[in-house]
């Protein structure tokens, strides 16, 4: 049994069928679990993971087939989740991150807001042809605080 | 995710359990729309989030979906019961200033 | 959107420690939700995966630090886990999987047991210095009843 | 795991919530014998695993380990409030024919 490392991980890899997302969800959460984190932020975390595993799903592949890695990593501090996909990319970062953008009329286009208010950091690394990578961090309130105190 | 409908005059209530994603949107988005369609008379629709611990942007979109198609039929739609997280990612999305929220079922059905 | 192909799975990875076991088990769970299990037999699995999980953590690397594998597969017909360590494998595979016995007496020796009671079909495959590699299978009661019928 | 304990007379009432496996159970057992030391007129041990929704070989591992350790010391366990799929761990494992269950704490406390 390894105890002593301080950082944890599971990387996970599936393919990019709907009802995954909530399976991946579910797992982060789980990891998520092992650090301080409340109840809200662990649903923050969720809904987080839910829009960039969605958007790996659905906009990534746009009706092709393709397979989704995501990658959670806790340590004493915080937790990172890193969302790949080998799809589309994105043409224009800084237009997806608009509130409201979607090119889909049936969608919100509240994915990156939600990724960006729910998680302290929010990374996106994409190009056309090239796929996506969306990496987010967050660190426990209680954490934060006493790192104030 | 689990769906039943009930038809209460012109009003038609969706109770809902489970977690509202993109998978079960387009099961939620099925099974209303298939009820609209075969009730012409309904204009009014009571959404019942009770049993939904999780909503994210596909579940938001698929609502807002019915609430355009309710409104198309000159309708009206009412949520009530949402979950504390669920209320604020409504609030989030900016959807509680065009949709009523009630406290209870019957509040929601009379206001409907 | 992939969501023509009758077969999904997820595949996992993660450092040998106790706290991983709750995730694997939790995200076996999620996909096998995806069949017609039942409520006691989603239980059934939970427990099978945890056994095989905790002694490819407890025994597969007995004080070291690696790797395990999860790999989790549905398709209309059944759910197969696998479960993989590289680690010191496993001399008497007969022995090993006698009720009662274990190599640790703080232990129960019922992991083997209880993965083949609560499983339809279970395959062990180790050698020593090479690792292990676990394969299960179960079917949900309500297709087995159907297929009879 | 959220473990908590409570001593009546030569009894330790031990009640637990969450899962029960080879993670948790190094707590379990850490907390539980750190309780037995610190009591040294405790013989008795009633487990109370109403909280308890899952349990493994490596949980039913150290409840025996447990047991073994009271009886060491002339005392008894009883086990109160399994949930039904515990129950069974517990009977296939053969942990029922040497350890006395009963429906409420109250009762094990009489017993113990
Ligand atoms: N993984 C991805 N691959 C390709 N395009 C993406 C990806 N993620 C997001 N996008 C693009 O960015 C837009 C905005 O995303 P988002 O804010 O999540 O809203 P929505 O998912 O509702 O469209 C999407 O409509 C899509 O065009
Ligand atoms: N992945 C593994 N790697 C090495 N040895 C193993 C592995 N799984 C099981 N074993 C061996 O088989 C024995 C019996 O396993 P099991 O029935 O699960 O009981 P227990 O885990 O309580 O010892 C273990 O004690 C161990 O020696």
């Amino acid at each position: 049994m390894q105890e002593s490392s301080a950082r944890n991980y599971i990387a996970m890899e599936f393919p990019n069928r709907p009802e995954n997302v909530g399976v991946a969800r579910i797992a982060v959460a789980a990891l998520a679990a092992q650090l301080d984190f409340t109840l809200e932020e662990v649903d923050e975390i969720k809904v987080a993971t839910s829009e960039a595993v969605s958007n790996a799903i659905l906009h990534g592949y746009r009706g092709r087939t393709g397979v989704v890695k995501v990658r959670a990593e806790v340590d004493a501090e915080r937790l990172e989740v890193v969302v790949q996909d080998e799809g589309q990319g994105i043409a224009d970062v800084e237009l997806a991150r608009q509130p409201s953008y979607s090119t889909d009329p049936e969608r919100m286009g509240l994915g990156f807001v939600f990724m960006e208010s729910f998680m302290d950091e929010l990374e996106i690394d994409s190009a056309p042809g090239r796929g996506t990578r969306i990496r987010m961090v967050k660190v426990p309130q209680r954490k934060k605080k006493a790192a104030e105190a | 995710m689990k769906i039943s409908v009930e038809r209460v005059g012109q009003t038609l209530v969706v109770r809902c359990q489970g977690e509202l994603d993109l998978h079960t949107a387009i099961q939620f988005r099925t099974e209303v729309e298939r009820e609209l369609e075969r009730h012409s008379s309904v204009t009014n629709l009571v959404l019942n989030l009770d049993g939904v611990s999780f909503v994210d942007s596909s579940g938001l979109g698929v609502i807002l979906g019915r609430y355009k198609h309710v409104r198309q039929r000159g309708g009206k739609m009412v949520l009530t019961r949402l979950q504390p997280q669920v209320h604020r990612l409504f609030e989030l999305a900016g959807l509680l200033k065009i949709m009523s929220v009630c406290a209870t079922e019957t509040e929601a059905l009379r206001l409907a």
